[in-house]
């Protein structure tokens, strides 16, 4: 189990590291879902199954989605790789101060044992999932802001993108 | 612009600042600011011009940043110290984090260089907006973190912001570029007493928001984008002309006008806590920004454009536009010293 | 009524009369005859004072009456006071007497002037300064008659201000007198510091064991500025530019005896003093002698009057030395009839043979002006000392204290030289001006039957003549006089003139053996070198160019400080202040600052986005660093 | 200047606003002189010479300018330091109070040789036997006021009088004869 | 400093990271930006789910649907700015510059 958290917290680092690094968005986007995904795991392993779900749900399939059409709008011929010296130096550099930073920064590494063994087995009452349905009642207010919000983006990206016959693409 | 679409905007745009006043939860006051820069988004690009795009972007970049920076301070602290209540930001790191994210928000001097760009890639009245209201949520939280904070930093944000505003502005010919330096300066002013006497901060802020509007009204009535158009007002609006000359002095910070008060009360206050050295430096740093104010003036007063003929018909064409608010406004920039005790006790 | 309220309020009486026409002034109608009436206002001030005087010299009234308070800074108190002494209640009619006179006088020489009504404004708020001056109790009050009496001395000399001369003589006599009031004001503030009161009386009292020098020093700066004595001496010559009624009330009779009235006012102090009575002394009879001697040689009418005017001041410090300062202001009041006549008379007969001042070119003015001549003859005698004219009361009072005292003799002999000077250079006036033949051509020949000329200068004739015996009876003694002394000093005064009487008429024949060849008065129209061969030409050069002093110091000063500002003003200021340090300065040290500010932004977002990174990972590094035992470790 | 202050007086006190123009164009006059009105600079050729010559209205012959020591004179003429004071009083100046025709180059520090400011006109005794002869009165007059003061001068008025006779018994008269009555007055 | 607090914060900073110092594309800097609020999200869930604090587990969905309204906002502004620029490249935007 410990090795699994470690492989996850690994993989979300490597993940972030495979966005920051600056390929191509198409790389990009897959280093963000790789990240997600491990995410995932961890939140899995910690018990948070239900955020869990979400987090995947969501990014995995309503995100990538339309990173997938921006990232088609951005498209370039030829597209850097990790692979390419550019990103390689910046994914050496990141490595390398992940590390120093872990070594330098880390103390305790037996502590975040009893995380683990305590949500070994699956338990029917689960604390996120009824924590997230509180929002429906005591966090009522939330819901509201939250809803305005989306609203608020909804005329804002359709102000934004607002505009006929204007610029090279056009709303066909 | 839909005029309900615009409703929408102008009404989120109050909310997320007031969502950030009336919060004491870092969430809550987090997804203020969020509210706060998409309502102003597409207020900024509503020309959809290129400049205002690319303003646009860059704001969006860098508030986005800042909002994120922000959170991810608050909870380093809640995971430290199990507490979300702003005030009481006690993990010294996240202190820091916090203190640069909503330096970056507001423009110190280090973080400002995105101020001066965005505001020239907007109109004037999206540019007020953006140099006085946009600042309040911001302060909101600056306020109630300022028992925290680390006074080094506090004062080295202070005094570089000073310097840099009077700088950057020397150069420039560019009048929204000149107040977003102008702005940058104020924000000097404004932080380095933060540590001492808040108050004083949230007081130099309203001078700041009346003089910083007045002179957006001001350019916005003569539309007036650049220093050179400014030797055109005595002809479209001679006694706008003769009052901006006191404004500008205000907002550099003369005696008898109202941008001395705030000026005067930061001295003597960094004076009364031995800071005589940073007091001398604060205000010879002003002495910088009172030079390209005082250029306005000379081009506005001394100066006749080249290009046109000097006739003086043009005042004669009654202006649609609505100059009460600019009167009053004009009025409270030159003339809110001498009650300067009466605002002083209001505000302790 | 209250005679003591009687006798004080007299001043605000006159007062009143003298502004009424001042007030006039203010309605919006110009008044016809305004000249006129500052005349009459004059003259029943002078009547209205008379009353005061009486009381004094018969219930012997002497008071000092404080009517308001004017500033008072903690303990130190300015109020209004003024004194009614000896002193001052004798000046004020005397003062009036002869303003009275010149005002009349002025009426006929001023008719032409077109701003006549101004010139007698100025003149009116002269008088009203001078009395303010005289009856001050207190310093500050002094002050402002002292410098209200500067300035119209400096309007009235410059009246024909189109003259460049004019304005010259203007400044001089500002400058000068500017020179002096630093003295003034040297002493004020030092009563101030260390006695903390200006009241006159007060000092005197509250002195007890500091040393005076230092304020005496001042007041005798301030009494050398104002009253010409040798060194500030050169102004008072050159302000005979102005109108001749201008010199005869400012610059012989009123003005110029402040400063003697000054040192007189605060004589309890320097009698107590001996250096200060010393210099006083010294000073007075370098002046007398000084003036004396240049007066000897010159040929303007009006410059020989004004240095018989600075010489006879000289002679009031000499007794202000001796500690007579009765005596002094007795010669005062004397000194101030018999001059205003000559001046009057000199008035007279310069406006008649056309603006000619040249003695040589003056003559036989005897038999055209006889009544002019008359009374120049009696102001010539009474200014030598001519036994029962005013001029000898006071002036062998003087020469005979100075015989019977214990002091310096070399003052002494100058004193009595300067006395013997006045013989010669009142015999040159009469024998050059009234006697002879004309050697000019005047057309139409000259009159002197107005009333306006007559009348002012009979008037003071006649107090020529009585003055001297009139206030000298009533005078009262506060020193016992010498009552005994040998013929041969009691007669000194009196020998020393006739004998200068006698030289100067030797030296008139010589002349007039002599071929007609003056040493400087033809070369000096060539603009060469006077030769200086022998020590006759060498005394006559000194004296005729006023022994060098304005030359010297006219020249070297001007042109010194004029340099000076220039240099400041062109190398200090524009070439290492402005050029290099200030704003040239710092423009090159602010400009790579603007550039760099402005250059680090190239729109980018990466700029901004990284910058922010560095400084805030740097500072948290460094708050990490500097604080080991934050709890981000744990 | 002064005529801009007169004329937006004048248009001012009409009533009508367009004094506010005219306040404009005079301010604009009032911010400094242009650089047509500062000397130019140094000239090095003859023609240089010839040419600022003629710019300042002089003969070349006569023309002067100041060293060129970094001072900033530029092409202005050195004229002779000499007072208008020492000008011809009786000849016809276009300018009378100053002395000076129309179009005559002006000396740099023109105000301080005015009239009634530094006076250059040639002395009638040369100037050290001047400040010989003052400084030797002044002199001699304060040692002999030193002389005097050692040496003061008081004139007895009357013989001295000493009590008891005259001191008779003490200078030494006999004390048996009565001695002679001494009497200091007459009466 | 545990691992988890670790690790999260290193994610965070190095989306930050990435965000700076980006080269090309705006969509790179947006996907940076959705980096940084993902392991925002963790962080923020790992904390309710250490504490077993239920009223905090709403925290992640709320920061969630914010971030999904930034990142939309995001891309609108990347399809404005493709349309006035005509590219998405970041070095592009450089109009404003003095």
């Amino acid at each position: 189990m410990v090795y699994l958290v470690f492989l996850f917290l690994l993989g979300l680092v490597l993940g972030l590291i495979a966005v920051a690094s600056n390929p191509a968005p198409f790389f990009g986007a897959f280093g963000l879902v790789v990240a997600a995904a491990f995410g995932c795991g961890i939140l899995v392993v910690y018990g948070g199954s239900f955020l869990s779900l979400i987090l995947f749900l969501i990014y995995l399939g309503g995100m990538m989605v339309v990173f997938a059409y921006s990232a088609a709008l951005a498209a370039e011929p030829y597209p850097e790789t990790w692979g390419a010296w550019s990103v390689l130096v910046y994914v050496i550099v990141s490595v390398i101060g992940v590390l120093g930073a872990g070594y330098w920064f880390v103390g305790e590494w037996d502590k975040f044992m009893w995380v683990a063994e305590e949500f070994m087995e699956l338990g029917v009452l689960r604390g996120d999932f009824s924590g997230v349905a509180l929002v429906y009642d005591l966090g009522g207010g939330m819901l509201i802001v939250c809803g305005w919000v989306l609203l608020l983006t909804l005329f804002v990206v359709l102000e934004l993108i607002r505009g006929m016959g204007r610029g090279c693409l056009r709303a066909i | 612009m839909n005029p309900y679409v615009l409703m929408i905007l102008i009404s989120s745009l109050g909310i997320g600042t007031t969502l950030t006043f009336m919060s004491s939860h870092w969430l809550l006051a987090w997804m203020g600011l969020e509210i706060n820069t998409l309502a102003i988004i597409p207020l900024m690009a509503q020309q959809h011009h290129p400049r205002a795009v690319e303003a646009t972007t860059k704001y969006f970049l860098t508030q986005a940043t800042a909002a994120a920076m922000i959170l991810f301070a608050s909870t380093t602290n809640a995971w430290m110290t199990g507490e979300w209540n702003i005030q009481q930001l006690s993990h010294s790191p996240s202190t820091t984090l916090v203190t640069f994210a909503l330096a970056l928000k507001i423009g110190l001097a280090p973080m400002h260089f995105w101020m001066p760009e965005v505001m020239q890639g907007l109109d004037l009245t999206t540019g007020l907006i953006m140099a006085t209201w946009q600042k309040l949520a911001p302060f909101a939280i600056i306020y109630q973190i300022s028992s925290t904070t680390n006074p080094t930093l506090l004062t080295t944000l202070g005094i570089l912001s000073t310097l840099v505003g009077g700088w950057g502005g020397l150069n420039q010919t560019q009048l929204r570029k000149i107040l977003a330096y102008s702005s940058i300066a104020h924000m000097g002013w404004m932080i380095i007493i933060l540590q001492f006497m808040p108050k004083l901060t949230l007081l130099n802020l309203m001078i700041y928001i009346i003089m910083t509007s007045a002179m957006f009204m001001m350019f916005k009535y003569n539309n007036a984008t650049k220093i050179n158009y400014l030797t055109l007002t005595w002809s479209k609006s001679p006694v706008l002309a003769t009052l901006t000359m006191p404004m500008l002095l205000s907002l550099g910070g003369l005696p008898p006008l109202t941008g001395f008060m705030p000026k005067w009360l930061i001295l003597q206050e960094l004076t009364k806590q031995n800071l005589a050295i940073t007091a001398s430096i604060m205000a010879l740093a002003t002495l910088l920004s009172l030079f390209f104010y005082l250029r306005l003036c000379y081009a506005m007063t001394l100066t006749l454009s080249p290009n046109t003929t000097n006739t003086s018909s043009t005042w004669r064409i009654k202006s649609p536009q609505m100059t009460m608010p600019l009167a009053t406004i004009s009025t409270l920039t030159i003339m809110l010293l001498p009650i300067t005790p009466t605002i002083f006790s209001l505000i302790m | 009524m209250h005679l003591a309220t009687m006798f004080n309020s007299n001043l605000a009486v006159i007062l009143l009369i003298l502004a009424t026409p001042l007030l006039m002034t203010l309605t919006p109608s110009p008044l016809k005859n305004w000249a006129i009436r500052v005349k009459t206002a004059i003259q029943t001030a002078f009547f209205a004072s008379l009353f005061q005087l009486s009381l004094f010299l018969t219930q012997g009234l002497h008071t000092t009456t404080t009517s308001w308070h004017w500033m008072k800074i903690s303990t130190f108190n300015i109020s209004l006071s003024f004194k009614f002494d000896f002193y001052s209640i004798i000046f004020i009619p005397v003062a009036l007497y002869v303003s009275w006179s010149i005002l009349e006088f002025a009426l006929w020489y001023m008719h032409a002037d077109p701003r006549m009504d101004q010139f007698f404004k100025y003149l009116l708020v002269f008088l009203i300064t001078m009395i303010i001056l005289v009856t001050a109790n207190n310093l500050y009050q002094l002050f402002i008659g002292w410098e209200g009496v500067s300035i119209m001395s400096f309007l009235l000399i410059s009246w024909w201000y189109g003259r460049a001369d004019a304005n010259t003589a203007a400044l001089q006599a500002v400058i000068y007198n500017r020179v002096g009031d630093i003295g003034l004001i040297l002493s004020m503030t030092w009563f101030v510091m260390n006695l903390n009161t200006w009241e006159i009386e007060q000092t005197f009292s509250f002195l007890n064991d500091t040393p005076t020098t230092l304020p005496l020093l001042g007041l005798i700066l301030a009494a050398t500025g104002k009253s010409a004595q040798f060194g500030l001496h050169p102004w008072l010559t050159a302000a005979m530019e102005g109108p001749t009624p201008v010199s005869a009330l400012l610059h012989s009779s009123t003005m110029v005896v402040a400063g003697i009235f000054l040192l007189i006012r605060f004589h309890p102090l320097i009698a107590q003093n001996p250096t200060a009575l010393t210099i006083c002394l010294c000073l007075g009879a370098l002046s007398t002698m000084f003036a004396a001697t240049c007066a000897l040689t010159q040929n303007d009418l009006k410059k020989i009057v004004a240095f018989s005017t600075s010489s006879q001041l000289g002679l009031m410090m000499v007794t202000i030395g001796l500690n007579q300062p009765q005596l002094a202001f007795l010669h005062i009041c004397t000194h101030a009839f018999f001059k205003a006549m000559l001046f009057l008379c000199s008035g007279s007969i310069i406006h008649d043979f056309k603006d000619e001042q040249d003695i040589r070119k003056l003559g036989h003015v005897h038999a055209l002006l006889p009544f002019t001549s008359a009374c120049m003859v009696v102001g010539s005698l009474a200014l030598t000392g001519m036994p029962f004219l005013s001029g000898f009361f006071s002036k062998d009072a003087i020469i005979e204290a100075m015989n019977t005292s214990y002091l310096n003799a070399w003052a002494l002999t100058l004193t009595l030289l300067a006395t013997s000077f006045t013989a010669v250079y009142n015999f040159r006036i009469t024998f050059y001006a009234l006697m002879n033949f004309p050697r000019c051509i005047f057309l139409p020949p000259p009159k002197e039957d107005y009333s306006p000329v007559r009348n002012p200068i009979k008037r003071l004739a006649w107090g020529s003549i009585l003055a001297g015996f009139l206030i000298t009876l009533n005078c009262p003694k506060t020193e016992t006089p010498i009552l005994t002394m040998p013929m041969t000093l009691k007669l000194s005064a009196l020998l020393v003139t006739i004998l200068g009487l006698l030289s100067a008429m030797w030296l008139k024949t010589l002349m007039n053996k002599l071929p007609n060849k003056s040493p400087a008065s033809n070369t000096m129209t060539q603009k060469s070198k006077i030769p200086m061969d022998n020590p006759a030409k060498i005394i006559f050069n000194f004296s005729n160019l006023t022994g060098y002093i304005p030359t010297i110091m006219h020249r070297m000063a001007p042109k010194a400080n004029l340099t000076m500002g220039q240099l400041m003003a062109t190398q200090l200021m524009d070439q290492t202040w402005l050029e290099i340090s200030l704003p040239k300065g710092i423009t090159s040290s602010q400009l790579p600052l603007t550039k760099l500010t402005s250059d680090i932004p190239r729109g980018m977002v990466m700029t901004y986005l990284t910058t922010f990174i560095f400084t805030t990972l740097l500072s948290t590094l460094l708050l990490i660093l500097t604080q080991p035992d934050l709890p981000i470790l744990t | 200047m002064a005529a801009q202050g007169v004329r937006w007086v004048r248009t001012l006190s009409k009533g009508k606003w367009t004094g506010v123009s005219a306040l404009v164009s005079g301010a604009r006059a009032a911010s400094g002189v242009s650089k047509d009105m500062l000397p130019g600079p140094y000239p090095k050729t003859p023609e240089e010479r010839a040419a600022a010559a003629k710019k300042y209205n002089m003969r070349v012959e006569d023309y002067k300018p100041y060293p060129d020591d970094g001072m900033g004179f530029g092409d202005y003429p050195k004229l002779p330091d000499r007072s208008q004071h020492e000008r011809d009083p009786y000849y016809t100046w276009d300018n009378p109070d100053f002395r000076r025709n129309w179009g005559e180059p002006m000396h740099w520090d023109f105000d301080m040789f005015t009239r009634n400011r530094v006076d250059t006109s040639p002395f009638p005794v040369p100037w050290h036997t001047m400040c010989k002869h003052i400084l030797g009165f002044v002199g001699f007059m304060l040692f002999m006021f030193w002389v005097g003061e050692k040496f003061p001068c008081y004139q007895p008025v009357a013989p001295k009088q000493y009590p008891y006779n005259n001191l008779y018994l003490e200078r030494g008269g006999d004390p048996s004869k009565e001695p002679e009555e001494v009497k200091h007055y007459e009466i | 400093m545990t691992p988890v607090h670790f690790s999260f914060s290193a994610a965070f900073i190095l989306g930050l990271m990435g965000l700076a110092f980006h080269r090309t594309h705006l969509l790179s800097a947006l996907l940076c930006l959705e980096g940084m609020m993902l392991s925002l999200f963790i962080a923020l869930s790992m904390w309710s789910l250490q504490l077993e604090s239920m009223s905090y587990a709403t925290t992640p969905v709320l920061l969630l649907a914010f971030s999904a309204c930034e990142a939309s906002a995001g891309l609108a502004l990347l399809v404005a700015a493709t349309r006035t620029h005509g590219t998405s490249h970041l070095q592009n935007l450089n109009l404003l510059q003095c």
